[in-house]
């Protein structure tokens, strides 16, 4: 029984690029690993994001009818629908003036976490916890 | 001469819009560039909007962000895909997209 | 009306830049006037044909027809699209394969030029 | 002797951040390390057979072939590669085709992981 | 008989992405833009580098061994045979350390025209006589 | 932690390397990142330098570019890719690119 604590830390904007958007489907594939690993081995990772990383996460997103694709809303949604930890920087939602009310929750799909805005110093505590970071 | 720039970044690596001094300046914000119309960092403004009076944000890439018209700096103008191609046309001889 | 040629770098999935430029061109060509699009640099790998659309990507082989069907000429550079593996047998019907001066010609005769650089 | 595990997200073309993964991949491997790549994003349309080669341009066929002579294992994301018009019997024999959780289950064995997400 | 005067302004450092490279190679294709066009008709662009597009472009480059493509410096060398206008800003290559001498030159491959460095003032005077301006 | 990061710009546009902090960090300069190490704007080193003292730039990368090894500041060592595999799996336990 082991399990690989991973922090993936996104730091660049979302809809900029792809990479952004890679982390949180990377981080959900978490769920399927368990088939390519040996029974008790584990693969955790804690989504996390700081600095410009913070925009684009806002709800009411219109991304499907708008440019054909899945919004990042969504894919939050499902990250917290597979339980994944995801934490976005207190101090740079606030930088931005984007309210805390604003972020998306999946509590009426059943998911049981929520998205925890929390201050950077847990973020660098994720970090220094993770075997491994993956900067996004 | 009349210069319509493209902006589509929040944090610009250049400062080439500094440099260029056009006799009619627009900003056409579009991707993450919208930000600089709708998100005030540390409570101040994007400095963008007082180069020029001649800006714009295209409304879909303000939507698809899950922000509203509403959230739009008065100075700003929200455009569509329609009003951008009048804009290129009508209103300026030069385009970038810096 | 106007003639508009807007020269694409960007690549197909993933910015939403090379969106963009297509949802420019359509604008443009509906109200009338003459588009034409330059591909070069990550934009050319759009150029093939059989995409596949899944629904966490942009796609570009359905715009791209309409916009063919508008009359708007598209071009790829020829030497982007190859070093990037796609044959212009593998390319999508109607586009055009050609270098760079091409672009240059459509500027030639031009009233509005756009390039997105990207990166 | 060390278990590196690549991501690497950058295209074949241009930056040359894909052509850096790949050397850091190699001179791992020419020291005794187990080293797997994992390809998502753009650099997945490296992984086409018949790539041109053009001195204007990287190109990624040739390196990988020795990668996987050497014992590298290389993977890429099929959902990014499909989308870029890439069909597996179009791609690199040898390079394994699979679902980002190949990724997750390297770097479980990992004892060094380095993202290379680009842009 | 029409000439169409054009500014490339390459804003980004070179080996940065393959946009700065192309925009050597797309003004160069000016010679060959004939064909495509009526007798009499010609395109001239300006090849102009500001900012930390100047990065890169000095001289002694091993592009060919390390990476297997073709230098900047070689690039700038096939502009200037083919008699491109290029001009590099004298301020930012102040601003950046690069001696002057370190621009490469043709002129033992027989180059009439040479790398012409020259106060932002006069690019700015490029952009403005240019009918289209191509920021890359 | 032991935190060895990669930089592969010139302009950085996140502040992510100023935040984190770790017991011991790396930095290591590839690509457009060498001109931290070779480069003085306006006079002045880069500011990564003061970081750490374990600074390192990729030889290759410094050749592409026209520039010698003698260039380089005298705090940063220059290394080839089989140095940077010892680092990573002898000096650091995290490997970051940001």
């Amino acid at each position: 029984m082991s399990d690989i604590k991973l922090a993936f830390v996104v730091q660049r904007p979302q809809y900029k690029g792809e990479t952004s958007r890679l982390a949180i489907t990377h981080a959900i594939a978490y769920q399927t690993v368990e088939i390519l690993l040996e029974d008790g081995q584990t693969v955790t990772p804690k989504l996390c994001f700081i600095g410009e990383g913070v925009l684009g996460l806002q709800k009411g997103q219109n991304a499907m009818d708008l440019y054909g694709i899945t919004s990042t809303e969504s894919h939050m949604k499902n990250a917290l629908l597979v339980d994944l930890d995801v934490l976005v920087c207190k101090e740079d939602l606030a930088k931005y003036g984007i309210p805390e009310a604003a972020m998306p929750s999946a509590e009426e799909m059943g998911a049981d976490k929520s998205i925890q805005i929390v201050p950077f110093t847990e973020i660098q505590k994720a970090v220094e916890e993770a075997k491994h970071v993956l900067f996004f | 001469m009349k210069l319509g720039v493209f902006v589509s970044d929040f944090t610009l690596t250049t400062d080439t819009l500094e440099r260029f001094k056009a006799d009619k300046l627009g900003i056409i914000l579009v991707q993450n560039g919208v930000y600089h119309a709708t998100t005030k960092e540390n409570g101040k403004a994007s400095s963008l909007l007082d180069k020029t009076p001649n800006l714009y944000a295209l409304s879909e890439d303000i939507q698809i962000r899950g922000m509203k018209d509403a959230d739009v700096d008065k100075r700003v103008k929200v455009v569509n895909y329609g009003d951008v191609v009048d804009l290129i046309f009508n209103e300026y001889d030069k385009i970038a997209w810096l | 009306m106007g003639n508009l040629t807007i020269g694409c770098y960007p690549g197909l999935v993933g910015s939403m830049t090379y969106d963009f430029a297509l949802k420019l061109a359509d604008a443009a060509a509906t109200k009338g006037h003459k588009v034409s699009i330059w591909f070069s640099g990550n934009a050319t790998g759009s150029v093939k044909a059989n995409q596949k659309h899944l629904k966490d990507y942009s796609t570009g082989e359905k715009y791209l027809k309409a916009l063919l069907e508008k009359g708007v000429e598209i071009c790829t550079c020829e030497a982007c699209t190859v070093a990037r593996g796609v044959k212009k047998d593998e390319g999508i019907p109607g586009i055009q394969w050609n270098a760079m001066h091409w672009y240059l010609a459509k500027i030639y005769s031009a009233d509005r030029v756009l390039l997105i650089g990207g990166e």
